[in-house]
């Protein structure tokens, strides 16, 4: 591979049209622990999978608060996404401060494409590496977005980003119909499905490892507290697991925008820049 | 001037003092406040006669110093007189116009005219070229009718059929441009006045408390006090009588009641012729 | 520190008439024709911007053949007026005859000159009288005299001397001078904020005065585009 | 006699006329709060002017900051407004990076400090904090517009603060009185009291009037009351 | 491109022994990687289209549009990387802004075109940048008159009467040049750039696609907006009925 | 305004900015460095009266701008249909209205190119004109007007006012200038004498009303005005010029002094 020749800036092209630490970037989101996004008419739900570092550690934070009506999980780099969690509480309450009205979505998430691409052109930065799944309720309704190091963004039905999130975003493709109507039970427990799809089968979910945010209608953003998981964990025990085991074969499988099923390609990522979307 | 009219006294004012006294301001001595009565003023003529109207709150700053001030004042039998400005400027001058307005009528045994009051009061005013600060609604009815005065302080008067003065002037204007007209009924002058004052009470924080009315028709008067609460009073819930003892004693001296005969002696009846 | 309750709020435009004194800013006119002058005031009263009377009327009696129009502060000028009215009233009475009209308007500048720093008055005299037929005289702030064939005065002056200058014909007739006495009012008026209402008219001649009134709904508008 | 007359004469004036810019208005309006063991309650009128005009009857003039903290404003209406925005915005903040809502106490503190900031173009606000402290107990803290902060246990403040301070220190202070109850005060005669006071102030404080806007905070919230005063 | 490895076309800032900078000639190759637009100029305005490629299933339609409003009366489609694109979205608006505040009208798209092209141009000359990495069709519709240009990464620029960039821009520049744009208004332009995207739409190396058209023209009343939803149907329509033409042509059933 | 700086952000720290090519050369000034503030109005106009009826709001204001005295432009309309949900009417200087007017234009604009379907609503804009004028009564340098905001939000009408200080309120009836000492007291009047809110043509016959009042008293008035209505039925729209009615007959009833 004589890619290395072109893969130590942001600011270098590569002879393909391609830019390498940027896609080096995009892997890092894969780094991380699976999270779910997914929405209905009236909430958007947040489901994350929490790692201990340690058996001595406490299990990660994964879904932040943004503001009343937006909350955020993160796969990727923590201290990155703490400086774009921080810049949106920062716009959501200069936008709040200034027009009396929460911030709609799609353009705090406009403002921060905007402000991730500066990383992605110049060489005394890097990009973040970062995913963020952001979801939200504004006057348009719930939304789910996904975000990338590539400064990327994407008004989404339903997404799962981290390690091993193929499976999740497969069963959400699945059932990306029964969406659109459910309640926020169902809703809940739908992303729990699809993060569980996400676990290797020795592993289960549990009221330390889950973590569950959701926003909708007169719901300001909630991060549930662990005694209040058990009960959505309860509801989907004892179900039977599928197609989780078939897509755990490899430790990071790059998440890939079109879906990956183009078979076996060389370990080249995936056009990361998505120059074609 | 005329003989008929009795010359004023020659002024005991000396605007040495209020050139002073602005100056003494720049420097950071202030005069005292007089009690202003930022006010609604207010006068009609309808079909038979005048009425006027006015508010009773006097303020001092931004603190109400009367509740129940009285501001149409009275200058002859058949003239009354709202003032607005510096309260004891309204008082003095019109009391002592009315004493003039009575030796005249005297003089000449007949009634006194409301065209001249208007005019002693604007000389009077204009000689202290706004300094005594009274702005007044004349209204009366002599020989020829009713009339109408505005008397500003520096001493112009515009004779109408209606008029407002004080701070609550625009507010009470309001209420006459659109719906005064000629030949009005006795009470329907009555309500709009009263609307008039009102709209000053309410809109205009100069003005405040009752509504005072004055009607006067060829021959008699009707002044009536308080003719209309506009606000009341709000009622207390709690009672603010002190316990017996709440006052402490600082020191306690006994003295005897020494008894004392009175006697009462019958004055001696004057001598009568 | 200071602590709260100063009194600063008076500070708002529309808060000048609680201090400001009672004036006519005004547009006034006289102009000869043809057998006598007409004199011509509009009726706005101001204190700041409000309009303390908007009926007013500023063509104030001298005598029977004397009129004058007033402009400036409202109580300086109605007191000039009452007393050269009493002057010269008392002096007809003396002489037992009209009093001239040179005469009533050196009166007024007597009382103007001499009490110049204390008054703020612009006043046209104008009258009739047998000798000199319709006269004019200018009695501007500051005491000045002086006898014209037209005169404007006050505020909205200042937005028609051209207008004048350029209709004024000698030896009009008096539906010519009316119109034109009108117009000129109507066009200041329009222009000056510190005039308006209506138009108030006074025909001097030697039968003495025609009032006449042109209210505001009815004045010429020839002027707007 | 008079050179300066013909500023009277702003028409016949030949000298431009001079408008100075004040940055600031004073808008009126009273707050009173009144502490008691396990409860405050706090008042101000609805009543928005300057000068001699009445700008609204309807202002509230109370910002509840949390669940247990109310903060009420006069003076300045401009500063209020910005004032509040901005403390509502460190509230989410703190909220955000503590996990947990700032206490009444905090919250004065951080008030103190955010007056002073601006200690030479100061806001021009008469601010009372009411709230419950860590125990539970009722508090009031009053401020002066650079920030200068006194924890009390009753306080009236704004227009009408001069007039019915005294009035408080007498009935609630219990100064100058020489059979004092140690008996604290109750809520309903706190309530009856503050309602008296703002009687009292609007007939003598033409600034006061219209309508009072009461919060009373416990440990169950914060619950609102209003009645009517006077108009004129 | 056989200085290729060779080591001069690693920075922006640099040529190679044979005079070119590589650097750009590679951002050009990123537009070329991306989805195709075109703009067509008519007697009455100009219609742009663009294919939007569809990368998941899960993505909502709306996401991620090709064509922007600049202002009013400009708009803009891009080929090539979309963050890089949004930058020029941004210095585009705020220059149309920034002209209306200080000269009270319209920015005329001479001026952009040259404003975002000298902007486009600065991020050519140091290695401690990278070219932009997409091309921008900016179009207008004002005084009555179409006009519309293409920047490339490389801060160049030109008028076109029509254009395409992107993946197949050398088959759309055939199809366009079969048109008579001279003497062609808008709606029927419509339905030729629907054909044209439909046509040069790769369906064997990229699946579902979304066709986008907006106009700026007289109908529009000079305003760049999404062309209303009856032409859209239509071009579309007519688009896909060419398509099946074609293939029934060429026997093969997709 | 027009500042350079303000288009694209340097290249790299205290690099070169990538405006600065197009520029020319020599010693940037950054445009508010000179600045003598503007301390009073100078072409103004007069009151706007606004109020809210049962579906909708109507703001009311006159065409003239007086320089001083001097009435000098009749052709000025002060009341701005910002986009299909609000209106805004503007007393007090007409530069600085014009200002105004232009960077709420400009958001708008912006706001359309964005094509997301959210709008500007009311609240907004008023909370947003409030921070304005605030933030340039900080600067000692204030907008000198008194602005009306009067939009449909979430099915009820909203009416609000920010003067030069930021000073700002809401309320059924808004006046300002002279006709909140004139005007007002006849519409609150109006408004509490009925229970119920006002119809469209009960608000527009007492807006009538108000304007020939105000044109009788206030000296800078004139009687030609534009009447914005925004409805819920019938959406927004602006009246005029229209013409206030009058009556002088007392003129003949008055004799001189």
């Amino acid at each position: 591979m004589f890619r290395n020749q072109y893969d130590s800036d942001v600011t270098v092209w590569s002879p393909q049209g391609r830019l390498h630490q940027v896609e080096y970037a995009m892997e890092a989101v894969n780094l991380g622990s699976a999270t779910v996004g997914l929405k209905s008419k009236t909430h958007a739900v947040l489901i994350a999978l929490k790692r201990a570092s340690s058996e001595l550690s406490a299990y990660q934070k994964k879904i932040i608060n943004i503001d009343e009506h937006i909350g955020i999980t993160i796969s990727g780099l923590t201290a990155d996404a703490r400086i774009l969690s921080r810049y949106m509480r920062n716009e959501c309450l200069n936008y709040k401060y200034s027009l009396d009205t929460p911030m709609p979505l799609n353009r705090l998430i406009g403002y921060m494409g905007n402000k991730m691409q500066h990383c992605t052109q110049r060489y005394d930065r890097r990009p973040y590496g970062v995913g963020l799944l952001v979801a939200g309720y504004d006057e348009l309704g719930a939304h789910i977005y996904q975000t990338c190091p590539s400064a990327n963004y994407y008004d989404c039905k339903a997404m799962s980003i981290g390690s091993r999130s193929q499976s999740a975003r497969t069963y959400l493709e699945k059932h990306l119909e029964e969406l659109q109507s459910s309640s926020l039970e169902e809703l809940i427990k739908h992303g729990l499905r699809a993060l569980r799809d996400t676990l290797p089968p020795e592993v289960d979910l549990n009221t330390k490892n889950v973590a569950i945010g959701y926003v909708g209608k007169g719901q300001p953003f909630k991060i549930l507290e662990e005694e209040e998981t058990s009960p959505y964990l309860a509801l989907i025990e004892g179900e039977e697991r599928r197609g989780g085991g078939a897509s755990a074969e490899g430790p990071a499988d790059p998440l890939r925008e079109d879906a990956g099923d183009d078979g076996p390609q060389d370990p080249v990522p995936a056009v990361a820049m998505d120059t074609t979307e | 001037m005329s003989v008929l009219c009795p010359e004023i006294p020659t002024p005991g004012f000396s605007f040495e003092n209020c050139k002073r006294n602005a100056v003494l301001e720049t420097k950071g001595f202030a005069l005292p406040k007089a009690v202003k009565t930022g006010t609604t003023i207010v006068g009609i003529t309808y079909k038979d006669g005048v009425i006027l109207g006015a508010d009773t709150r006097a303020t001092e700053d931004t603190t109400v110093a009367d509740k129940n001030s009285e501001k149409i004042h009275y200058l002859a039998p058949n003239m009354y007189c709202c003032g607005a400005g510096t309260a004891a400027d309204t008082e003095m001058t019109t009391q002592m116009i009315s004493s003039q307005l009575e030796l005249h009528k005297l003089y000449t045994n007949r009634v006194a005219r409301v065209c001249t009051a208007n005019q002693l009061l604007k000389q009077y005013l204009f000689r202290y070229q706004g300094y005594v600060g009274a702005a007044l609604i004349l209204g009366g009815v002599d020989v020829e009718g009713p009339h109408l005065y505005m008397i500003y302080p520096h001493g112009s008067s515009d004779k109408l059929p209606y008029g407002t003065m004080g701070s609550g002037s625009l507010a009470a204007i309001a209420v006459f441009e659109s719906r005064w007209r000629p030949d009005l009924e006795e009470q329907e002058g009555v309500q709009l006045v009263r609307d008039a004052i009102a709209a000053g009470i309410f809109n205009d924080l100069g003005s405040g408390s009752n509504i005072d009315l004055c009607v006067i028709r060829k021959g008699s008067v009707d002044y009536k006090r308080t003719f209309d609460e506009a606000n009341k009073k709000g009622v207390k819930q709690a009672s603010y009588r002190y316990p017996r003892g709440a006052t402490s004693v600082l020191s306690t001296r006994v003295v005897d009641i020494e008894e004392v005969a009175v006697q009462r002696i019958e004055p001696e009846r004057m001598e009568i012729a | 520190m200071p602590m709260l309750g100063i009194e600063n709020s008076i500070m708002d435009d529309s808060n000048d008439w609680r201090n400001a004194a009672h004036s006519t800013g005004t547009s006034i006119m006289a102009a000869e024709f043809d057998g006598g002058v007409i004199i011509g005031a509009d009726s706005r009263t101001t204190t700041g911007a409000y309009i303390a009377n908007r009926v007013t009327d500023k063509l104030t009696k001298v005598t029977d053949h004397i009129y004058c129009c007033r402009s400036g502060s409202a109580a300086d000028t109605q007191a000039i007026a009452d007393i050269v009215s009493y002057h010269l009233n008392f002096h007809g009475m003396e002489l037992g005859e009209e009093p001239l009209v040179e005469v009533g308007a050196a009166i007024f500048k007597e009382l103007c000159y001499n009490y110049r720093d204390s008054l703020t008055a612009g006043i046209l005299v104008a009258g009739w009288d047998k000798r000199k037929g319709g006269q004019i005289y200018s009695v501007p702030i500051g005491g000045m005299c002086v006898r014209q064939q037209v005169s404007i005065g006050g505020s909205g002056s200042s937005y028609v001397y051209g207008y004048v200058d350029a209709n004024f014909k000698p030896n009009m007739s008096k539906e010519e001078c009316i119109k034109f006495v009108t117009n000129t009012l109507a066009l200041a008026m329009s222009r000056d904020g510190s005039s308006g209402g209506v138009v108030r008219l006074g025909i001097l001649t030697e039968a003495g005065i025609e009032r006449k009134v042109i209210l505001g709904t009815d004045l010429p508008k020839f002027f707007e585009g | 006699m008079f050179a300066t007359e013909n500023a009277y004469y702003p028409d016949y004036s030949t000298k431009p006329i001079q408008h100075s810019f004040s940055p600031y208005a004073d808008n009126g309006g009273s707050v009173v709060a009144i502490a008691g063991d396990d409860f405050v309650v706090v008042g101000a009128d609805t009543r928005l002017s300057a000068g001699f005009s009445i700008y609204t009857r309807e202002q509230n003039k109370l910002f509840p900051l949390s669940n247990t903290t109310v903060l009420g404003c006069s003076g300045c209406w401009c500063d209020t407004l910005t004032l509040t925005r901005i403390l509502k915005s460190r509230m989410q903040m703190y909220h955000q990076e503590h996990n947990k809502v700032m206490s009444t106490t905090a919250c004065a503190q951080m008030l103190s400090t955010m007056l002073y900031y601006k200690r030479f173009f100061p806001y021009y606000i008469s601010n009372i904090l009411v709230g419950l402290d860590n125990e539970g107990k009722g508090c009031i803290y009053s401020y002066d517009p650079i920030g200068h902060c006194e924890k009390t246990t009753y306080r009236a403040g704004g227009s009408a603060g001069a007039l019915l301070q005294p009035l408080l220190d007498n009935q609630i202070g219990q100064k100058n009185l020489t059979k004092v109850s140690a008996e604290s005060i109750t809520q309903e005669k706190a309530l009856a009291i503050l309602k008296d006071v703002f009687i009292s102030a609007a007939e003598r404080d033409i600034y006061t009037g219209d309508n009072v806007m009461i919060n009373i905070i416990t440990k169950d919230g914060i619950k609102e009351d209003n009645f009517e005063l006077r108009k004129d | 491109m056989s200085s290729i490895g060779t080591g001069y076309d690693l920075s922006a800032s640099q040529f190679s022994p044979d005079g070119r900078v590589f650097q750009v000639e590679y951002a050009m190759k990123a537009v070329e990687n991306s989805g195709t637009v075109i703009g067509l100029k008519g007697t009455d305005g100009i219609v742009l289209a663009a294919e939007k490629l569809i990368l998941s299933k899960l993505h909502e339609p709306s996401t991620n549009r090709r064509i922007f409003n600049i202002d009013r009366h400009i708009g803009m489609a891009f080929s090539g990387l979309i963050a890089d694109a949004r930058q020029i979205v941004e210095i585009a608006r705020k220059e149309a802004a920034n002209y209306r505040s200080q000269y009270g009208t319209n920015i005329p798209l001479k001026y952009l075109n040259d404003r975002v092209s000298m902007y486009m141009h600065a991020y050519t000359l140091y290695s401690a940048v990278r070219p932009y990495g997409c091309s921008v069709i900016l179009a207008s519709y004002d005084e009555n008159e179409p006009q519309m240009y293409l920047i490339d990464p490389s801060g160049v620029s030109y008028g076109f009467h029509g254009c395409a960039t992107g993946k197949a821009k050398q088959s759309a520049k055939t199809e366009i040049e079969k048109l008579k744009l001279g003497n062609m208004t808008c709606k029927d332009i419509v339905k030729e750039a629907a054909k044209i995207i439909y046509i040069v739409h790769d369906e064997l190396k990229d699946k579902n696609f979304e066709l986008e058209l907006s106009w700026v023209c007289k109908d529009s009343n000079g305003l760049h907006v999404k062309v209303p939803e009856s032409v859209y149907a239509d071009a579309e329509r007519a688009a896909k009925q060419a398509m099946e033409a074609d293939s029934e042509s060429d026997t093969e059933d997709m | 305004m027009f500042d350079p700086m303000a288009n694209a952000p340097p290249l790299w720290s205290n690099g070169p900015t990538p405006g600065s090519f197009y520029n020319f050369p020599g010693p940037q000034t950054k445009p508010n460095d000179h600045f003598t503030h503007s301390q009073s109005p100078v072409t103004t106009a007069t009151s706007i009266v606004a109020l809210a009826y049962d579906k909708g709001i109507m703001i009311a204001g006159d065409l003239l701008a007086s320089y001083g005295s001097l009435a000098r432009y009749r052709n000025c309309p002060r009341i701005m249909e910002v986009n299909d949900n609000i209106l805004l009417g503007a007393g007090g200087d007409y530069a600085d209205f014009q200002y105004v007017k232009s960077f709420i234009e400009q958001k708008i604009i912006d706001e359309e190119c964005l094509d997301d379907g959210i709008k500007l609503k009311p609240k907004s804009l008023y909370c947003w004109l409030t921070r304005v004028m605030y933030q340039r009564r900080n600067k000692f340098d204030p907008l000198w007007n008194n602005l009306v905001i009067g939009g449909i939000q979430d099915g009820t009408p909203f009416l609000g006012t920010v003067d030069k200080l930021g000073t700002a309120y809401t309320d059924r009836a808004i006046c300002t200038g002279y006709g909140a000492h004139i005007a007002l007291p006849m519409i609150r009047d109006a408004i509490e004498k009925k229970a119920q809110p006002l119809t469209q043509a009960e608000a527009r016959a007492l807006i009538e009303k108000s304007l020939e009042v105000l044109f009788y008293r206030d000296a800078r008035s004139y009687p030609k005005y534009q009447l914005g209505i925004i409805d819920q039925d019938e959406g927004v729209k602006i009246e005029g010029p229209l013409s206030v009615s009058q009556n002088w007959n007392i003129a003949t009833i008055i004799k001189s002094v």
